[in-house]
């Protein structure tokens, strides 16, 4: 399991390699990234500033990680997540995850992005051209986390 | 005894703070208790933190409850509903 | 929409960025990757060979992609599968599919797969220590492509 | 009418042949028929094509079922269910 909270950029074929690297059992590897939107709730976003909670985020990734490797059969994940200031098309969170069955690596790699969008303890500050605001969470968020049970 | 108290996001700039240490009685070892104590200041902090507002707790960086025990020392966060991913 | 059949290996970041590049409404990418694992169905694996129906391989696989277009709320789609002589860890398959959110990406890229999996016509000739054998279709994935109605 | 028929797979190399042109009186208009004069060659062909047998039917390129009509100079192609992915 990798997790990392960190400023810079990451680079999903790198990173999507060092997950499979040497485990020839690995059949199926899905990921997720998350982009910076030019246009939310209407608005246009000039930019965005992503808050954290730096003592929570690490550990409640890997709760949340380590949650999922108990419900399906993992053969590594890898999950980063960006904080800072971040522009439209910049990458915000990658999840990636390798299984030998697509089943797994699919479920696997949605449950940790919804429960990322839940648990994880990260805030978005969008600049639009009527000044700043906070994104509101979204119900439907909740609704996707409680579908697991 | 002293319970960090860490504030983050909307909440940390109505409050106009991020961080404090605010000395409770031994007795009041519980989520909710400290919540009654912050919302006696009045204002802000009453509006914010009333019921029904939508607000989350953490203690030593775990999603708690209400109803989650408090110890000396311990580290809570007080936040707005999380939007990172 | 980018469909390919073809040899020649496939750079995962490469294509994902150029599903992405110069749409800014674009906030969630998921994409699958299979493989070849040195094991299945209890043999070991030394290489396979995947034949394919060169006339309709395509175009099953953009009527595929097309609908789930109908489907969900897509901003591209890139599917790329490899036909010929492969190997333990060899990529075989890329899906990746861009969206506004997340839900949309995550369930085009899995229906795709699962249409992939039961109506494009490839098959996998495996090269094992008894000898060579065709792969045998799973019901496990007729189950899947069915749970999409 | 003439049809051209390809098989794939394990059927081809069960077959022994990848492609070959059929001709059909017209009125043996449909996929069904088409398997039937297939079976009467008996041996390797009379089993794999059984009803019962796991196996698929593309016209022209698309999936197709045991009444799809057939026209002349269609392409029928009769392989395995498919494995790739």
């Amino acid at each position: 399991m990798k997790i990392s909270v960190q400023e810079a950029d990451f680079d999903v074929g790198a990173e999507i390699s060092a997950l499979r690297a040497g485990n020839p059992q690995i059949g199926a590897v899905a990921s997720f990234i998350g982009l910076v939107r030019d246009l939310n709730d209407g608005s246009n976003v000039a930019a965005m500033t992503l808050e954290h909670y730096p003592a929570m985020t690490h550990k409640a990734l890997t709760a949340i990680v380590a949650e999922s490797e108990t419900r399906w059969a993992l053969l590594g994940c890898t999950v980063i997540h960006r904080v800072g200031a971040l522009f439209p098309t910049d990458q915000i969170v990658l999840v990636a995850v390798a299984s030998s069955h697509r089943a797994d690596a699919f479920a696997a790699c949605e449950f940790i992005m919804d429960y990322l969008k839940t648990q994880a303890p990260f805030w978005k500050k969008e600049q639009t051209p009527d000044g700043e605001r906070w994104v509101e969470s979204r119900n439907s968020d909740e609704a996707a986390a409680g579908r697991w049970g | 005894m002293n319970i960090k108290v860490l504030y983050f996001a909307r909440l940390r700039e109505r409050f106009g703070v991020s961080e404090e240490v605010i000395e409770l009685p031994d007795s009041m070892a519980m989520v909710a208790m400290l919540l009654d104590v912050l919302r006696a200041r009045g204002g802000e902090w009453a509006q914010a933190l009333a019921a029904g507002q939508n607000f989350r707790v953490a203690v030593n960086q775990d999603m708690a409850a209400m109803n989650s025990p408090l110890e000396a020392d311990d580290e809570v966060a007080i936040f707005p509903p999380v939007t990172g991913g």
